[in-house]
């Protein structure tokens, strides 16, 4: 239990933090149910997948600018494919769209690789071409998205031998997210690649003398990377139906969640749960900003000092916790 | 690490020539500024005349100012993405305090955010270990914040440019911009102070290696604060700069100079690990990326493909540029 | 003590019972004409080593001799220069730990290799590693309740090498590489370590075996490699009596010029000492590391610091730089009693520290000039305009003081290793500091800048300064220092006049051991080092 | 005015632009002169559809009475209003259309917008020559509106020719260094079509000595002033008023009374002042505002729209402020 405490602190502070902003919620808006939950889940999702896009390359001990073009580009690749299309041919653009998203990520990846140039300034080089690709393929918002698709985040989940009232608190959405992040993430942790990710991201060496091939390790982040972006596009295309090639707020959003998320920058730490609560946390605080018709101009305000409230607050309790005499 | 350059061997001439060139980074630089000069006037002849260098100078002012918060923050291993939003504040805060304050009331007020945003983001950084990246862009969300509430306050008094300003931001005199009179000193100053004061040696000095500096009797958190409050007091100016430029103060004036300062420091050589680069090439980099926007907007090619072409530019021109100083 | 020597009677006993067949075996690992160079310095010139199946080997030399460049190339960490390796007698290429892995090569490696971030039950899969038979290894060596689960980072470097050796041995290795394997253990899993190296060779299996420590060798192995400089020097079998051959053959033609008087260097009249020393240090402690460590230093003094490795040297001088802070005890400087948070604080009271890994002292990609210059700008104060003819002249009397070699001056990472060296400490007699702290520092150089680093050192006390010098290399003792510090197990144990301080006293001090005649060497297989078995835990 | 007794949501996704900023001052200022709405939830910040979909639903979450949107993107937002609707909330979107067709619409015509500046600018050139064509933000629905309307009237004068097409983003220094650099070309233009970033355009053609050519721009303060007193300067602002926000509200508390309008959408036509004719010249003098931000549109109110005062939608106040 302690060591759960100690690994997972952050974590655990972050769901208290969480739960005690529902509780606000529901003292601020009495009314505030099952339904309103199901928005959240909605709204989360993009942020959700991009989130995971970012940790990913975090962990492996970079980082990735070009995460909100990628999901530009695949929204409006998907929007595009399925724009006229019957409903059956989306069966081949979910999957054409994620392979291009891993293929992709991989390049980003492979370009680290082989330029070695840091990766910030190759993902912020990549962000520019994965832009202009998408205004290529759609100058301005348009495309749709098949109406089955739309349909998986739209809702509740019935789930047998539960009673309808607890099925209301499981929307699609939510569903969805947990389902392709998971599917992915947990097994993925738990093999041989996963640690490698990790290994590279926490001590570069250490991880190739354990025989971990790292160019190699690395070039997989980034294609996850790549393919959870894909993921966020796709989210995008369902939720709007339509696909917009100027990339949305989820770069920042990505790396501050991250963050909160408790994944070191300097990677090897962390994990992809620590991200995601981050995610419903300033989705919430966004909720109850809009609720309590707090002044616009302040939620910025707001939204920039809880940030750095609390990474402050993480740093100072980490240069606390040093022992005695270490240096930082 | 250690290299074999001691030892004295004759070498073919590709290699001397390369070991020239990475003795003085600045050369292939402005030898690439110079071939991207060629293909403008190829394009477009007549293009470079007098009027053009003297607007592409003005244009790369502001820049190169922003690029010089870049380079000092990246050699000690950091980034200041505040810039966008503290040059924006001066700019905004200026033009509508003008209206009814001495101009002399009016500077004092513009430039008082940008040290408070300077010290904030220098105590997060030094004292607290926060990440640079996070920090500065925690506190350019609460910047733009209070602008925002500021602005509302504001509405009703109007805006104004005054003289001065307008006359530093795009006067000629003898065909020179007057903006030279603010950016020569400036550069000067920022050139002496790398490479000639205990100050400039000690950035170098943390970024290469912080522990060597520690060693030395220097007190990290010190240098870091008096570092980002310069900076900051750096990107006011150039907010001012930039109003009287543009003379229209809008609440995301600066913000599109963030990315490519970063952009400008990188090419002109300096390591965004830290230890490593110079002015001197920072300035040839913001030149470099305001003669390839000229480039990029005046080919006829759809705003997509104009992207992708910056992307892979930069991305070209880093992993080339690396290549040719990394000598071995 | 009994008991550990006992126990390591019985192992020997164990051993003769082995079929004498197997060592007559072709080699399993045939290495020959290794050589890397790192820059201009040459870790390895030309070192050779053969392995036979079910031998114990030990690779033996002195600090830099190379012991751990060669492991490094064997498994495939780094590549060598020149060289060829033969595995079961056809010419291997192992390109990469992995590749070593499969090749049946497992090494432990001086530095942990366990990644700090992952708990072991990870590092276990990450490599591979079949959890069960670990497991059980990790009972063998002595830790009955591990939990698996724990971070790496979070476990005792000592577990931490234990686990690293469980984790090799869980794979059934046909070559086992332990890189000073039992340097950081305390005794009773050191103990429980030798038991598994010699039950593995019994079993068939081949270990190389790098450790400075002599019982050891003499109680596992069956022959040993000399690597001396980076070459081959001979190749001994292990028996009773053959620890001053291996002294001898370690050390070279140096052992020849050990008479005390002989090596003296400069300055044979030493400056008056004061009667109250420049720097004393009583009861310091910190962690596990440093008991009540108490000793003077007096004006013009060269103090000589000598210990195993780890026995908290580390420490103590990084606690009198100010780097870390002390858990207890006092430093007094002039007698005024100080206490330093950072070491800026120890710096304005003129000490300074030069560490022993240049890489951390130096500023890699700046220039000489600036390097040296570095301390002049630590306080704000001094952050203003450089005054570039002063600083020229102190530091150009700073380098031709160390005759440094500036035609690379540009960068200090162009500079051959020596030269760095001499940096480090020219930054500080530019400043002027009157306590020097010199952490190792003729470490990796060559002879010659060896011999002006002595002579340096000895003009300094002349002027007057005290330098505090730990040294890993016992002959430089005689050559530079008046009076000699030995700490093991983080005591001060002993304390000699120059005089008496040769290098088998200073060897056998250095082991724990009490001070003797010199043909009492062979105690050395009887005797275990006091203060290890108290460190157990 | 104490008695409201609405809640009006307003969704906006563009913040930190002059005209976003007047229209949500006019929300305010209308629900204030209303003296029906008693608060104003106001989501306002630089978002996409996705984002403003977001604050769709939370507005439904606060239950508010109607919302007044400008939407991200038409069709993006739908399946939000769509829930709003259902969850008996008005809906009116203002400035662009959408595609939910239970929701009401009070829009400026973009496509019209364009074609009406554009039509009067080719004919300024005499029907014939270069044009330089100054874009808004590349993938933004309203810009590829407009590039409909620039478009169709372009057909309509075979000899206007485009001399270079540019997206100025809507950002003022990207559209300065853009015009500036084209300057520094010398190629020869007759006229200048810009998509709302104007006064930095003539500001250059002044600063550079350049000949002035017509231009036709946005009724920001800045370029009425401009179209004022800048010698030699021929040119026409077209109005796209951001007070639409106020009659997006005007029009929400009709429906929300009962008095639903006749058909669901209501577009307000763009004008056109110009400086080349007496008559245009005193609509710009009546027009013109040195007292506004020269970000802020002239057009602050909309006859029969809105009801405040200049000093209230000055004063960007809403209820309960
Ligand atoms: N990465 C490196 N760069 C430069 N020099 C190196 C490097 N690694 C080792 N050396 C040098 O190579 C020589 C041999 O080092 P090595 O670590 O093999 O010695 P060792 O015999 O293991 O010593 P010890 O007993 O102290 O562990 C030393 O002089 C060392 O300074
Ligand atoms: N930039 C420098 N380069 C070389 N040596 C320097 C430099 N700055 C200071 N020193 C050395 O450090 C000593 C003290 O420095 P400095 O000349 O700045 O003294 P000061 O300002 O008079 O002294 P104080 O430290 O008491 O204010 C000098 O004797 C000089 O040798
Ligand atoms: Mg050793
Ligand atoms: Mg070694």
């Amino acid at each position: 239990m302690t060591r759960f405490l100690r690994r997972q602190g952050w974590v655990a502070g972050l769901f208290a933090l969480l739960v005690f902003l529902f509780v606000i919620t529901k003292l601020i808006q009495p009314g505030y149910g099952s339904g309103d939950f199901g928005s959240l889940a909605r709204a989360v999702l993009p942020y959700a997948f991009a989130v995971a896009a970012q940790t990913v390359v975090v962990i492996a001990g970079g980082i990735d600018l070009s995460v909100a073009a990628m999901m530009a580009l695949t929204s409006v690749t998907a929007a595009s494919m399925m724009n006229g299309a019957s409903e059956e041919y989306a069966f081949f653009v979910v999957p054409f769209v994620l392979a291009m998203g891993l293929v992709l990520g991989a390049l980003n990846g492979f370009l680290i690789v082989i330029t070695r140039v840091p990766d910030i300034v190759v993902t912020l080089a990549t962000l520019f071409v994965l832009q202009g690709a998408a205004l290529l393929v759609l100058d301005a918002p348009g495309g749709a998205a098949a109406e089955w698709l739309k349909a998986t985040v739209v809702g509740t989940m019935p789930i047998p031998y539960l009673p309808d009232w607890a099925d209301a608190w499981v929307p699609k959405a939510l569903v969805l997210l947990v389902v392709c992040l998971f599917i992915v993430w947990i097994p993925l942790r738990r093999s041989r690649l996963g640690l490698s990710i990790y290994a590279i991201g926490s001590n570069e060496l250490a991880a190739f003398r354990s025989g971990v091939p790292v160019a190699r390790t690395r070039i997989v982040a980034y294609a996850l990377s790549g393919l959870f972006g894909a993921l966020g596009g796709l989210s995008l295309t369902i939720s709007t139906g339509i696909g917009a090639p100027i990339p949305g707020p989820y770069l920042l959003a990505s790396v501050a969640a991250v963050v909160l998320g408790g994944v070191a920058l300097g990677g090897g730490k962390g994990g992809l749960l620590g991200p995601i609560i981050a995610v419903f946390v300033l989705r919430l605080v966004r909720t109850d900003l809009t609720l309590l018709a707090i002044d616009p101009n302040v939620t910025a305000i707001i939204e920039g000092a809880i940030m750095v409230a609390v990474v402050m607050f993480g740093a100072f309790i980490t240069i606390r916790g040093r022992p005695a005499g270490a240096t930082p | 690490m250690t290299n074999s350059a001691t030892l004295p061997q004759p070498a073919p001439f590709g290699r001397r020539l390369k070991r020239f060139m990475a003795d003085r980074p600045i050369i292939p630089l402005i030898i690439l500024l110079v071939i991207l000069v060629m293909i403008l006037q190829i394009l477009r002849p007549g293009i470079v005349n007098e009027r053009w260098i003297a607007n592409t100078a003005k244009f790369a002012i502001p820049l190169a100012i922003l690029a010089g918060c870049q380079t000092m923050t990246m050699l000690t291993g950091g980034i200041d993405l505040s810039v966008g939003t503290v040059a924006t504040m001066s700019a905004f805060i200026m033009a509508t305090q003008i209206v009814n304050q001495d101009p002399a009331v009016a500077c004092v007020l513009a430039m008082l955010p940008a040290l408070l945003i300077g010290l904030v983001n220098g105590i997060g950084v030094g004292v607290f270990r926060v990440h640079p990246l996070i920090m500065t862009l925690g506190t350019s969300l609460i910047g733009t914040g209070f602008l925002q509430v500021y602005q509302r306050t504001v509405i009703a008094s109007g805006a104004r440019i005054p003289d001065f300003l307008n006359w530093l931001g795009t006067g000629l005199t003898y065909g020179f911009p007057n903006a030279l009179f603010l950016f020569v000193p400036v550069a000067v100053l920022i050139v002496f102070t790398l490479n000639r004061t205990g100050f400039g040696r000690l950035l170098y000095a943390v970024g290469d290696n912080e522990h060597a500096a520690r060693l030395s009797g220097v007190r990290y958190w010190q240098v870091v604060t008096a570092l980002y409050v310069i900076s900051s007091l750096l990107a006011g100016i150039t907010g001012l700069l930039y109003i009287g430029l543009i003379k229209a103060p809008s609440l995301s004036l600066a913000e599109p100079l963030v990315l490519p300062s970063v952009a400008a420091a990188v090419i002109g050589g300096t390591s965004i690990f830290g230890g490593r680069g110079g002015y001197m090439g920072t300035i040839i980099g913001a030149l470099i990326l305001t003669v390839l926007t000229t480039l990029l907007t005046i080919l006829h090619m759809p705003e997509g493909g104009r992207r992708i072409l910056f992307g892979f530019i930069v991305l070209f021109v880093t992993a080339a540029y690396l290549r040719i100083i990394e000598d071995r | 003590m009994r008991r550990a020597s006992v126990t390591y009677c019985c192992i020997k006993t164990g051993h003769t019972t082995r079929d004498p067949n197997a060592l007559t075996s072709n080699p399993l690992l045939d290495a020959t004409g290794v050589a890397k160079n790192y820059g201009a310095v040459a870790a390895l010139r030309n070192a050779s080593l053969s392995v036979l199946p079910g031998e114990v080997h030990a690779l033996m030399g002195a600090n830099g001799a190379g012991k751990s460049t060669l492991v490094k190339i064997l498994t495939g960490a780094i590549r060598a220069d020149a060289g060829r390796i033969l595995i079961r007698g056809e010419v291997s290429d192992v390109r990469s730990p992995a590749a070593a892995r499969r090749a049946g090569l497992l090494p432990v490696y001086q530095e942990p290799a366990l990644i700090p971030d992952l708990n072991v039950l990870s590092n276990l899969r990450l490599t591979g590693t079949p959890v069960e038979p670990f497991r059980a290894w990790v009972r063998e060596l002595g830790i009955p309740n591990l939990d698996i689960r724990e971070t790496a980072r979070d476990i005792p470097l000592a577990v931490l090498r234990v686990l690293d050796l469980a984790r090799a041995l869980a794979v059934e290795p046909d070559v086992l590489l332990l890189d000073e394997m039992t340097a950081a253990l305390p005794a009773n899993l050191a103990e429980k370590v030798l038991e598994v190296v010699r039950r593995q060779g019994d079993s068939g299996r081949s270990v190389i075996f790098i450790s400075h420590r002599f019982v050891e060798i003499s109680a596992l192995c069956d022959r040993a490699t000399v690597l001396r400089d980076g070459a081959t020097v001979g190749v001994v079998d292990i028996e009773p009596g053959i620890e001053e051959k291996i002294v001898e053959m370690m050390l070279g033609a140096r052992i020849e010029k050990t008479s005390v008087a002989a090596a003296r260097m400069a300055n044979e009249t030493p400056a008056a000492k004061d009667s109250h020393p420049r720097l004393s240090v009583r009861n310091l402690q910190l962690g596990t590391k440093l008991h009540d460590v108490s000793f003077d230093l007096a004006n013009g003094e060269v103090a000589g610091v000598v210990a195993l490795e780890g026995q908290g040297q580390d420490e103590l001088f990084a606690a009198l730089a100010g780097s870390i802070r002390p858990a207890g005890g006092t430093i007094a400087v002039d007698g005024a009693p100080v206490k330093f948070s950072h070491p800026s604080d120890a710096i304005r009271a003129g000490i300074a520290y030069v560490p022993g890994d240049r890489t951390e002292a130096l500023a890699m990609q700046r220039s000489v000039r600036e390097n040296i210059a570095l301390p002049f700008s630590a306080a704000p104060r001094k952050w203003g305009p450089i005054k570039a003819r002063r600083e020229r002249m102190v530091v150009s009397s700073a380098i031709g003081r160390l005759q440094i070699d500036t035609r690379a001056q540009g960068e200090v990472q162009r500079l051959s290793g020596g030269n760095q060296q001499k940096v480090t400490i020219a930054r500080w007699i530019a400043a002027d500091a009157r306590t020097i702290l010199c952490f190792d520092p003729t470490r990796g150089i060559d002879v010659g800048t060896k011999q002006e680093i002595y002579k340096l050192l000895r003009e300094l006390a002349g002027l007057g300064k005290s330098v505090l010098f730990y040294t890993s290399e016992l002959e430089e003792v005689q050559r530079v220092c008046d009076r000699v510090i030995v700490i093991f197990g983080g005591r001060v144990v002993d304390t000699f006049p120059v005089e008496l301080a040769d290098e088998p006293a200073l060897m056998r001090a250095a082991y724990g051991l009490p001070r003797g005649a010199r043909e009492d060497v062979g105690i050395l297989a009887d005797v275990r080092p006091a203060s290890d078995t108290e460190a157990a835990p | 005015s104490a008695e409201g007794k609405y809640t009006i949501g307003i969704s906006n996704t563009v913040q930190g632009n002059g005209w976003r900023e007047e229209m949500i001052c006019a929300m305010k200022a209308q629900a204030l002169a209303s003296g029906e709405v008693a608060k104003l939830n106001i989501a306002h910040r630089n978002t996409d559809a996705a984002g403003q979909l977001e604050d769709i639903r939370n507005l439904i979450s606060a239950k508010v009475n109607a919302i007044v949107v400008n939407p991200a993107d038409p069709a993006g937002i739908k399946a939000g209003l769509e829930e709003a609707t259902k969850a008996g909330i008005v809906v009116v979107a203002v400035d662009q259309a959408v595609t939910e067709p239970s929701a009401y619409i009070i829009s400026n015509n973009q496509e019209q917008y364009a074609y009406l500046g554009a039509k009067w600018l080719f004919q300024q050139m005499g029907s014939k020559g270069e044009v330089l064509y100054m874009r808004g933000a590349a993938g933004a629905s309203a810009d590829s509106d407009r590039d409909k309307g620039f478009k169709k009237a372009l057909a309509e004068f075979p000899d206007v020719k485009v001399a270079q097409e540019v997206f100025t983003g809507w950002q003022q220094d990207q559209g300065k260094q853009q015009i500036l650099s084209f300057l520094a070309t010398g190629t020869p233009i007759n006229g200048i079509w810009t998509s709302g970033i104007d006064n930095v355009i003539v500001d250059a053609l002044v600063e550079q000595q350049a000949p002035m050519v017509p231009v036709v721009g946005a009724d920001n303060a800045g370029f009425v002033g401009q179209l004022n007193t800048v010698k030699d300067l021929v040119g026409a602002a077209v109005t796209n008023p951001g007070s639409i926000g106020g009659a997006g509200v005007t029009l929400a508390l009709q429906i929300l009374d009962g008095k639903k309008p006749a058909q669901q959408t209501v577009l307000v036509e763009p004008q056109l002042w110009e400086n080349a004719t007496d008559e245009g010249k005193a609509k710009l003098k009546a027009a013109a505002d040195p007292s506004l931000s020269p970000e802020w549109p002239v057009s602050i109110s909309i006859p029969d729209w809105t009801t405040y005062t200049k000093e209230q939608i000055v004063a960007c106040k809403g209820p309960g402020e």
